[in-house]
C-alpha cells in the first residue's frame, strides 16, 4: 500500500490544506494510505480526530510524514528546509511557479522526485476536474468583491429611501476570465452596476450572459491564443486601452483587477494618473498584485490611500475563504491522483500519451 | 320530389347560427361595446320587411293600416341603421392606435 | 328584379353582415369591418327597393320616413357623449323590437303583401312565425327601454326583486305560447294584440329584476333576441337575408353575452333569468357604493400597448406577490411595442428602505428606468398610462388635501394627472396606513382586481 | 323517406361534421369531435340507403363493397404504426380523390340515374358542375399519391424542381378549363376522359416540385381540394350533405394549410404553387443531411403539460438569452399543472463556475429544485423530458464513447434516456468545444430552434 | 316566382365555407395531424353520391358501367370512411392526458 | 440670520457628521448659515473646499463655532466639555439616549437649551424622511451582512463547479425589523438561504415579500404593539421559541441579530448553547450588542470565538460605512430643522400641536 502524506504548510503564507476530510474516503478507496502531520486541519477548525475517524493515520512532526510518503500533496512548494525531507523519487504534486520556486525545484529534481505542478494543466475539457486555476481564481474573484465591499464607505445597491436615494455603486473588472467573471457575478448580485473589460473578444458575449455591461477596445484583433489564454497586448493596443480605461475609471466606484497573461509579468492598466482621478473613497482590489499588478500603487497584503482611493491586493486572497479553497482544491488534486494511479498496479502510472500527466510533470531542471 | 324551400331556409338559418356562433368566439373584451353595437345596427335588417309592408297595395290604398306600421317601422329602423352604424364609427375611433411620439 | 337575383343580392348581404361581425372582433379590423356592415345593409335595401319596383306615392313616404329616421338616428349618434354609449345601445335596441313588431303587425293585417295567405287565413306555419316574431320583438322592445332607463340612471340600477317573480315571469309565457295557439287555431286579431301586450309585459318584468352592473350582458342578450325576432319573420317573409342576418345576431348575441358573463364571472343562467344571483359582487366591499372601474387583463394590455409612455409604480404588493420578474418581462414587452416605460419608485414605498430596488435589481431591471419621486413625478402628467402594482397610500392624494389624514404631508406620486390609471391589487382595501385611497373612484382609474403577479403574467399573455 | 326529410338529415349530418372539426380543434373535446363525425357519417349513409331504399340485389353489391373497403380501412387503421400517420392520411386521401372521380364518371355515364338529364344531353350546369369535381377529385388523387411516396421515402423528400415547370403547370391548368368548355359544347365522352387524363397529370406535376418538409401543408391542401371536388358532385347531385361537408372539408383545409404555413413561417402561396421557395432552411445547416425533428414552443408546451416529470437543463445559452426568469415561469407553469420540475446543473455549464448557480438565484429558483449532475443524473431514465436549453456539450454522449474527441472523459448529464429530449438553440452549430452532438438527430429529441428567452416566453404563453 | 333551389344551394354552401373558416382558426398545432385526417375521412362523404350511383339502375342493369364506377367509389370511399375514423380515434388516444404519478 | 453650526466629534467613537454638503444649500436657502469646525469631514474624505464652495463659514475650533450657534446638529450626545460650551437658550438636535446621556442632557436642559432627540421621533408617515432610526438601522442590516460574509471562511451562493458543489449559506435573522429586512435582502441577493424570524406577525408577509422564509413561533399572539413596535414576550413565548430555533441555529451558518424592545434592554435570544451548537467557522451578528445583545458571547468591538464560531458585534457598525450614513443623516436632520423652522418669522417654532416636535423635545430633567 502506497503512503500518501501531506504537511502543515507556512501557516503565515499559506491557511489552504491539499487533504480536506472529503477526499480521504476518496483517496483510501484507491488502496493507499493517508499520513498527515499533527494538527493539519486545526487552523481552520478541522480537527485531527474528523480525520482519525475517517482512517488518516498522524505523525507528530512533518518529518516523519515525510519520510513514510512516496506522494507528497502540498499547495505550496516546500521550503528548503522541506526538500530535504522528502524521500528520493517520490512524487510531489502541487502548485507551483516556474519562476519564484525554480531553485526549490531544481533541487527536488535532483532528488530525483517526480515533481508535477497542476499551474500547468492544460485547460482542455478532460482537466476540468483538477483545474486548480479554474477553481481558485473563481473563489479569488469572489473573495475580492466581498473585501472590496467590506472595505468600501458607502452602500453597493441603489436604495430609495425616505432620506434620500443611495445611488448604486459603480464596478469595472479588469480582465473576464475565470476570476473576472465570478466578480462581475458577485457585484452584480449585489445589486452594483458592473462593466469588465477585455482583451479577448469572446468574452463579451460571457460577460453580457452575466448582466455585465462590456468596454470594448475598438478596433483592434481578438488576443487570444488556441489555448484560450491572452496575449500580450501591442503598444497601439496599450494606448486605445488607456484612453478607453481613462474615461471609465474616474465613473467607478470599484475596480477589481485580473488580467493576466500566462508566463509574463500582469499588465499594468491601471496607471497613476488613472487612481489619482477616481473619487474619494473609491477602491482598487488588485488580484494581479503577485504577478506584478495590473494597477499603479497596488502591494501585496496593504491598502495604500492615495487621494481617498484605497489601492489594495492581497498575497494570499484565499486565506481568508480557505475552508471553501480547500475543499476545492483537494478534490482538483484528488481527481489529478485518480488520472495519475494506475488501478491495478496499485501505482503511480506516467503516461507520457497522457496530455494531463505530460503537461504537468516537470522532469527537467529550469 | 322538389325539396320545400323551407328545408333550405332551415339549412340557412342554422349554418348562420354557427357562423355567428363561432365569428364572435376571439372578440377582445374592449371590443365589446362596438361588436354590441354593429350588431345592433345589423339587426335592423327587418327594414328589408318593413319596405315590402309600406310599399304593398297601390297607390289608393296606401295609407291603411298595415302600410302606416311599415312606415313607422322604417322610420325605426332607419333611426337605428344610421345611429347604430355611426356611432360604432365613432366608437371605433378611440380605438384607432394612437400615433407614438417619435 | 329575378327573384333568384335578388336572393343572391340577400345572400351577399349576409356574407357581408358576417365580415363586420368578424371585423369587429379585433382592433385592427374593426372600421373595416362596421363599413362591410354599412355595404351590406345598403344592398339590402336597395335591392329590396329594386325587387318591389313599385316606385309611386308609396315609394315617397317609404323614402320620407327613411330619411327622416335616418337623420335623427345620424343626429344623435354624433351628438351623443361617448360615456353614454351603453344606454344609447340599449335605446337603439327598442327601435328595432318595436321594428320587428311593426312588420309582424303589418303581416298579421295585410297577409297578402307578403304571400301569406289572407286576412283571417294566413298559412299556419307563417302565423306562427310572424308570432313568434312579434313577441320576441315585443318583449326586445320592453326590455331594452328598461335597459336604457337604468343605464341612463332614470331608474335604479340596484336589481328590483320581489317574490314570485320568477312565477309571474311563467306565467306569462305559458300565455304567450297558449295565445299562439288560440291565434292559430282562431285567427282572431284580438289575440294577435293580446300576444303583443303580453309580450310588452314580459319584456319588462324580465329586465327590472336584473342588477345595472349587468346591463351590458341584458343588452347584449336583447340583441341576441332582436336576432332572433328579425329570423322569425325572415321566415314569414320568406326573406334569404332576414334569415341569415337573424340567426347571425341571434347567436352572435348569445355568445357574446355568454362571453360577457364568463369575464366578469357571473352565471349566464343567472343573468338571463333575472335576479337570481344578481347581487354585484363588486359593490359589496365598496361601502359608499361608489362606483369603481373594474378591467380585465386585456383592458389593460390594449391600454399600455397603444400608449406612448407607462410609468410603472411598484408597492408593497408587488413585493408580496413577488410579481417583479413579471413586471419586467411586461417591460420588455411594451418596450417591444414602442412604449416608453419607466419605474416611478416612492421612498417609502414596500416595508423597508430601498425595498422596491431589490426586487427590481432582482428582476434586472436597468437602473436608468428607475426613478425616484422628485425626478418623475412632473412626468405623470404627459404619461398615457400609470402602472400602479401593489401600491397605494403612496399614491393617495388625501395626503395633500386632508390634514387629519394620517398620511397627510406625505409627498405622493401623482399617478392621477396620467391619462389613465391602473390599479393593480386584490380588493378595494386600503394599505399600511388604513385610508381609503379615492383615486380608486376616479373616471380614469380601471382597477384590476388579482393576485399582482398573476395580472401581470395574464397582461404579458394578452400583450404578444 | 320524403326528399324533405331526407334533407333535413343531411343537413344534421352537416352540423355534426362542424361539430367534428371544431371538436378537434382543442385536445380536451377531440375524442368527441371525432364521435360525432362518425355518426354525421353513418346518419348520411344511412338516409342515402333508406332514401333509395332499392334492396335490390344492387343493395347487396353495395353492401359488398362497402364492408370489405370498410374491414380493409379497419385494418389499416389498426396495423400501420404510428410513426406512419401523415403517409397514411395522404394515401386515404388519394383514395377519397379517386371515389370522386369515379362518381363523377358515373354520373356522366348515367345521368338519369341523378335526374342530369341523359347520356349526350346533360343539363349544362350539371356538366360543369360534375367536371369540375371530377378534374379536382383527380387532382387530389395522383398528387395525394405522390405525398404519400414522398413522406413513405419511397421518392426522394427533396423539392425536385426543374426549369419551366411553372409554364407547364399553367398549360395544363388552361388545357383543363378548355376541355370542360368543349365538353360542354360537345358533350363528348373522349373530352371526359382528357379531362381526367390531364387533371391526374396536372396534380403530379403540382406536387412533385414541393419538398418533404412541406407535405403537411401539400396534404392539407389536398384534403381541401378533395372538399371542393365533393362540393362540386354535391351541386351535380343536388345533394345538400355534399355541399355542406364539401364546403367544409373545403375550407377548413384551405385555413389549415395556411395556419401550418405560418407556423412554419412559410409563404402560402410558394407552398401551393410549389417548388418557389421550397428549399427547407433548416437542413442547409445539416451538413450531414441528418434529419432532425423540428418542434415549436406549442409542442414543447403540449410534451410537457402532459408530462409527469421533467428536468431543466440549462447551459451557457440561457445565459447569454438571459432566459432565466422566463425559465423560472415556465417552471413555475408547469408545477401548477401537476408536473414535477427539477433542474440539473452540469459542473462546466456555462462559462464560469457556478455560473448556472449565479442566474438561477437571481430568477429564484428555490435551492431545491437544482441538483447537481451526481444527484440527479440516474433521473433522466424516469424521466418523460428532457428540457435542455442553450446546453450542448454537457449533455454529448461522444464524451463517454469516442476517446478522440477533445471532450472524452467528461461525465455528461444523460439526458438521452429521458423519453424525450427538447433542445432550445438557435441553430445546430456545435458549443465550447466544437463537437457536433448526436442528440439533435435522435428520434426522441425535437429541436426547437430560437433565442432561449424568447422560445421559452412562447412555451409559457402556450402553456396557459 | 319561386327562387330557384341553386340559389339556395348556393347560400348554404357559402355559409358552410364561413363555417369551416372559422372552425378551425383556433386549433393547436399539435391536433394538425388529427384534424388533417378526421377532414379526410369526413371528405368521404362522397360516398353518397357512390351509393346512388352503384344502387341505380334496375336488377338487369346493375352491372353496367356506371354503376360499377359506384360500386368502386363505394369501395374506395368506405375504406377512407373506416380507415380515416378509426385512425384519427388512435391518435387522439396519444392525446389523453397521462395519469400523473400520485 | 441665525447660525446653524455643528462641530467635529470624537473620531474615535463616531465618524458620521451631521452637515454634508448635500443639505448645505438646503438649509441656507431656509436663510440660516452655516458655521461648521475645521476639518469637519476630512475623515470622510470631505474637504473644507466643498463646503466653504457652497457658503459654509469654517471656524478654528469648536469653541468659536459653538459661541455662534443658536441652532447646534450633531450625531450624538456632547461630551461634557461641550456642554459648556454651547450658548444658552440655544436649540440642540441629534440623537440621544435617555438613559446613557442622562446627565448631559439634565446638564443642557439646565442651560435652558431646547433638546431634540431623533431618536423619540413617532413613527408617523409625516415624520419618515426624519426617521433617523430607520435609515440608520437600514443601513446597519446591510453592513452586519457584509461584515459578517467578510469574516465568514465560506463562500455565500450555491456554486456547482468542476471541482464540486459549494453549499449556499444558510442565514437565519432575528428580529424582522427595518435592519433586519434590509439583512434579508442582502442575504438574498448574495445568494444566502434566508430565514428570518419575529414576534410580531405582521413582519411574516414581508418577509416573505424580500423572498425569505419565515419562522414563526406558533400558537403565541402577535406581540405589535400599537405603535409598530415590539412588546417584551412572557415566559411562555421565550420558552417556544427558545425550542423552536434550538433546532433551527445549529444548521445556520450566519445568525444575524436584531431584535429590539424600545426603551427595554434587548431579548436574550441566542443561548450560550446555541452559540456552542453551531458549526466551526459560522458567525453570529449581533447588531443589539449595545442595548444589551441578543446573543450570548456578544461584545461590542470585539470577535469572540466560541468552538470556532464567531460571535461579533460593532459598537457603532455605522463608522464602517459613514459616507452614507451620514449623508441620510443630515437628510434626516434637515428634514426636521425645515419642519422645526418658520419660514416667515425666520425663527425656530415650537408648535406643541406638530406631534414631531412635541414628542422629540426633552424640555424636563430626566
Ligand atoms: N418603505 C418603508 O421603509 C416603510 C416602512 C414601514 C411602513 N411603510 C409604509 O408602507 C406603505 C407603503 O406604501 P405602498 O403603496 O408601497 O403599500 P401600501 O399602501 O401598503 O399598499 C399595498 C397594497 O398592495 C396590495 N397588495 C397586497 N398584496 C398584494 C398582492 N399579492 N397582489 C396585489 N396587490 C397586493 C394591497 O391591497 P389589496 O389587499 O387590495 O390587494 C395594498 O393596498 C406606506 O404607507 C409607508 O409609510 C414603509
Ligand atoms: N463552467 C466553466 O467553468 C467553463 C469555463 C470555460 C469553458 N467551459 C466549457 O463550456 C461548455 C459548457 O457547456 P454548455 O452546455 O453550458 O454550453 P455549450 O456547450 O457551449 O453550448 C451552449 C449552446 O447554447 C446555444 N446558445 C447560445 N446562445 C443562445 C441563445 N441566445 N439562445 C439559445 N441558445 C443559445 C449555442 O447553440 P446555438 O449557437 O445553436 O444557439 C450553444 O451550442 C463546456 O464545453 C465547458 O467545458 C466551461
Ligand atoms: N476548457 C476549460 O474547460 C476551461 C476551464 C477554465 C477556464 N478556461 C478558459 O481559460 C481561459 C483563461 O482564463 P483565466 O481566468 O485562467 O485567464 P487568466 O487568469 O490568464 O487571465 C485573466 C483574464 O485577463 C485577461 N487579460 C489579459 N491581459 C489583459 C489586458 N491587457 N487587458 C484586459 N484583460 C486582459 C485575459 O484575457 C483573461 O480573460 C478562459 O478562456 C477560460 O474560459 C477553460
Ligand atoms: N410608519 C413608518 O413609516 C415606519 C417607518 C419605519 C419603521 N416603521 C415600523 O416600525 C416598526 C419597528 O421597526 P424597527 O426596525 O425600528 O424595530 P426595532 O428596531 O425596535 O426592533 C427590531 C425587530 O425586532 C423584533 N423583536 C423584538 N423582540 C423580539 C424577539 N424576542 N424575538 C424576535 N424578534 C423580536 C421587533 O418585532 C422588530 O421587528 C416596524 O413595524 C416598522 O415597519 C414604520
Amino acid at each position: 500500500m502506497k503512503v500518501i502524506g501531506s504537511v502543515k504548510e507556512d501557516l503565515s503564507e499559506e491557511k489552504r490544506i491539499a487533504i480536506t476530510p472529503d477526499i480521504v474516503k476518496k483517496i483510501t478507496d484507491l488502496q493507499l494510505s493517508i499520513f498527515l502531520e499533527k494538527n493539519y486541519g486545526t487552523h481552520l477548525g478541522i480537527n485531527d480526530e474528523e480525520y482519525k475517524n475517517k482512517g488518516v493515520n498522524f505523525c507528530n512532526s512533518a518529518k516523519e510524514v515525510l519520510e513514510k510518503s512516496e506522494i507528497v500533496l502540498r499547495v505550496n512548494c516546500p521550503s528548503d528546509n522541506e526538500v530535504g525531507l522528502i524521500k528520493d523519487k517520490s512524487v510531489l504534486i502541487g502548485q507551483f511557479d516556474n519562476l519564484s520556486d525554480k531553485e526549490v525545484i531544481n533541487k527536488l529534481i535532483e532528488k530525483d522526485i517526480k515533481i508535477f505542478s497542476l499551474s500547468l494543466l492544460p485547460r482542455i475539457t478532460r482537466a476540468q476536474t483538477m483545474d486548480v486555476l479554474s477553481s481558485q481564481a473563481n473563489l479569488a474573484g469572489y473573495r475580492a468583491v466581498i473585501e472590496s465591499i467590506e472595505e468600501f464607505g458607502k452602500v453597493v445597491p441603489m436604495m430609495m429611501t425616505a432620506a434620500g436615494t443611495i445611488t448604486p455603486a459603480k464596478f469595472l473588472i479588469i480582465g473576464a476570465g475565470v476570476a473576472g467573471l465570478q466578480a462581475i457575478a458577485t457585484a452584480k448580485r449585489l445589486g452594483g452596476i458592473v462593466t469588465a473589460t477585455d482583451v479577448r473578444t469572446t468574452t463579451k458575449e460571457q460577460v453580457e450572459s452575466l448582466g455585465g455591461k462590456f468596454l470594448s477596445v475598438d478596433g483592434v484583433e481578438n488576443l487570444e491564443t488556441n489555448t484560450g489564454y491572452a496575449k500580450e497586448a501591442d503598444e497601439n493596443f496599450k494606448k486605445k486601452q488607456e484612453e478607453l480605461l481613462k474615461n471609465s475609471v474616474e465613473k467607478n466606484d470599484i475596480i477589481i483587477c485580473t488580467a493576466l497573461i500566462p508566463g509574463k509579468k500582469a499588465p499594468r492598466i491601471i496607471s497613476e494618473d488613472m487612481v489619482k482621478s477616481m473619487k474619494s473613497g473609491s477602491i482598487v482590489y488588485d488580484l494581479a498584485v503577485n504577478q506584478g499588478g495590473n494597477s499603479a500603487f497596488s502591494e501585496a497584503d496593504k491598502i495604500n490611500v492615495i487621494n481617498g482611493v484605497k489601492v489594495m491586493g492581497a498575497k494570499n486572497i484565499l486565506n481568508s475563504i480557505a475552508l471553501t479553497a480547500s475543499s476545492l482544491y483537494a478534490k482538483n488534486l484528488f481527481n489529478f491522483v485518480n488520472n495519475l494511479y494506475d488501478d491495478k498496479k496499485k501505482d503511480i502510472l506516467i503516461n507520457e500519451e497522457d496530455e494531463i500527466i505530460k503537461k504537468t510533470l516537470i522532469d527537467k531542471k529550469l | 320530389m322538389e325539396i320545400d324551400p323551407f328545408i333550405f331556409r332551415l339549412s340557412i338559418f342554422v349554418l348562420a347560427i354557427f357562423v355567428g356562433y363561432y365569428v364572435v368566439w376571439s372578440v377582445t373584451p374592449s371590443l365589446h361595446t362596438p361588436l354590441m353595437s354593429v350588431t345592433n345596427a345589423i339587426s335592423s335588417v327587418i327594414i328589408v320587411g318593413a319596405i315590402i309592408a309600406g310599399m304593398s297595395g297601390d297607390i289608393k290604398g296606401i295609407l291603411n293600416t298595415s302600410n302606416i306600421f311599415g312606415f313607422l317601422a322604417i322610420f325605426l329602423a332607419a333611426i337605428n341603421i344610421f345611429g347604430g352604424f355611426l356611432v360604432t364609427q365613432r366608437m371605433l375611433q378611440m380605438y384607432k392606435k394612437k400615433k407614438k411620439n417619435k | 328584379m329575378s327573384v333568384n337575383l335578388l336572393a343572391i343580392f340577400y345572400l351577399i348581404s349576409g356574407v357581408l353582415f358576417i365580415l363586420a361581425l368578424r371585423g369587429l372582433s379585433s382592433p385592427e379590423t374593426s372600421r373595416r369591418g362596421n363599413l362591410f356592415g354599412m355595404l351590406g345593409m345598403a344592398i339590402a335595401i336597395t335591392v329590396t327597393f329594386l325587387a318591389i319596383g313599385n316606385f309611386s306615392i308609396g315609394f315617397v313616404y317609404v323614402l320620407i320616413f327613411f330619411l327622416v329616421g335616418g337623420s335623427i338616428g345620424a343626429i344623435i349618434a354624433y351628438k351623443i357623449p361617448m360615456t353614454a354609449m351603453p344606454e344609447l345601445v340599449a335605446g337603439f335596441h327598442s327601435l328595432v323590437g318595436l321594428a320587428a313588431v311593426f312588420v309582424a303587425i303589418s303581416a298579421f293585417l295585410n297577409p297578402q303583401v307578403f304571400n301569406l295567405g289572407s286576412p283571417g287565413d294566413i298559412k299556419l306555419s307563417s302565423l306562427i312565425e310572424m308570432s313568434i316574431g312579434a313577441s320576441i320583438g315585443a318583449i326586445t322592445f320592453s326590455g331594452s327601454i328598461i335597459a336604457f332607463l337604468k343605464l341612463r340612471g332614470i331608474m335604479s340600477g340596484a336589481p328590483i326583486t320581489f317574490k314570485g317573480q320568477h312565477y309571474i315571469n311563467l306565467f306569462l309565457g305559458l300565455s304567450i305560447i297558449v295565445l299562439i295557439f288560440y291565434l292559430c287555431n282562431t285567427q282572431s286579431e284580438s289575440f294577435f294584440w293580446r300576444l303583443i301586450s303580453i309580450s310588452f309585459l314580459l319584456g319588462l318584468l324580465l329586465i327590472i329584476p336584473i342588477g345595472g352592473a349587468d346591463m351590458p350582458v341584458v343588452i347584449s342578450m336583447l340583441n341576441s333576441y332582436s336576432g332572433w325576432a328579425a329570423a322569425g319573420i325572415g321566415f314569414t317573409l320568406e326573406n334569404t337575408a332576414l334569415i341569415i342576418t337573424g340567426a347571425l345576431v341571434g347567436s352572435s348575441g348569445a355568445i357574446l353575452s355568454y362571453i360577457m358573463c364568463k369575464g366578469m364571472n357571473r352565471s349566464f343562467f343567472n343573468v338571463i333569468l333575472g335576479g337570481f344571483g344578481s347581487v354585484n359582487s363588486l359593490t359589496v366591499n365598496n361601502k359608499d357604493k361608489k362606483p369603481v372601474k373594474n378591467g380585465n387583463a386585456e383592458d389593460a394590455a390594449y391600454l399600455m400597448k397603444n400608449a406612448s409612455s407607462v410609468i410603472i409604480v411598484p408597492g408593497y404588493g408587488m413585493a408580496v406577490a413577488q410579481a417583479q420578474h413579471a413586471l419586467k418581462e411586461m417591460a420588455d414587452s411594451l418596450k417591444k411595442n414602442g412604449v416608453k416605460v419607466s419605474y416611478a419608485v416612492h421612498p417609502v414605498a414596500g416595508r423597508m428602505p430601498g425595498h422596491m430596488n431589490v426586487l427590481l435589481a432582482e428582476a434586472n431591471v436597468p437602473y436608468d428606468e428607475v426613478f425616484e419621486q422628485e425626478n418623475i413625478n412632473n412626468d405623470f402628467a404627459s404619461t398615457d398610462v400609470a402602472f400602479v402594482i401593489g401600491a397605494n397610500d403612496v399614491t393617495n392624494p388625501v395626503a395633500k388635501t386632508d390634514p387629519k389624514s394620517p398620511i397627510y404631508g406625505m409627498p405622493i406620486l401623482d399617478v392621477e394627472k396620467s391619462k389613465s390609471v391602473l390599479f393593480v391589487k386584490r380588493s378595494l382595501s386600503p394599505g399600511y396606513a388604513g385610508v381609503d385611497n379615492e383615486l380608486f373612484y376616479r373616471d380614469n382609474t380601471l382597477m384590476l382586481f388579482a393576485d399582482a403577479k398573476k395580472m401581470t403574467e395574464e397582461i404579458v399573455k394578452n400583450l404578444n
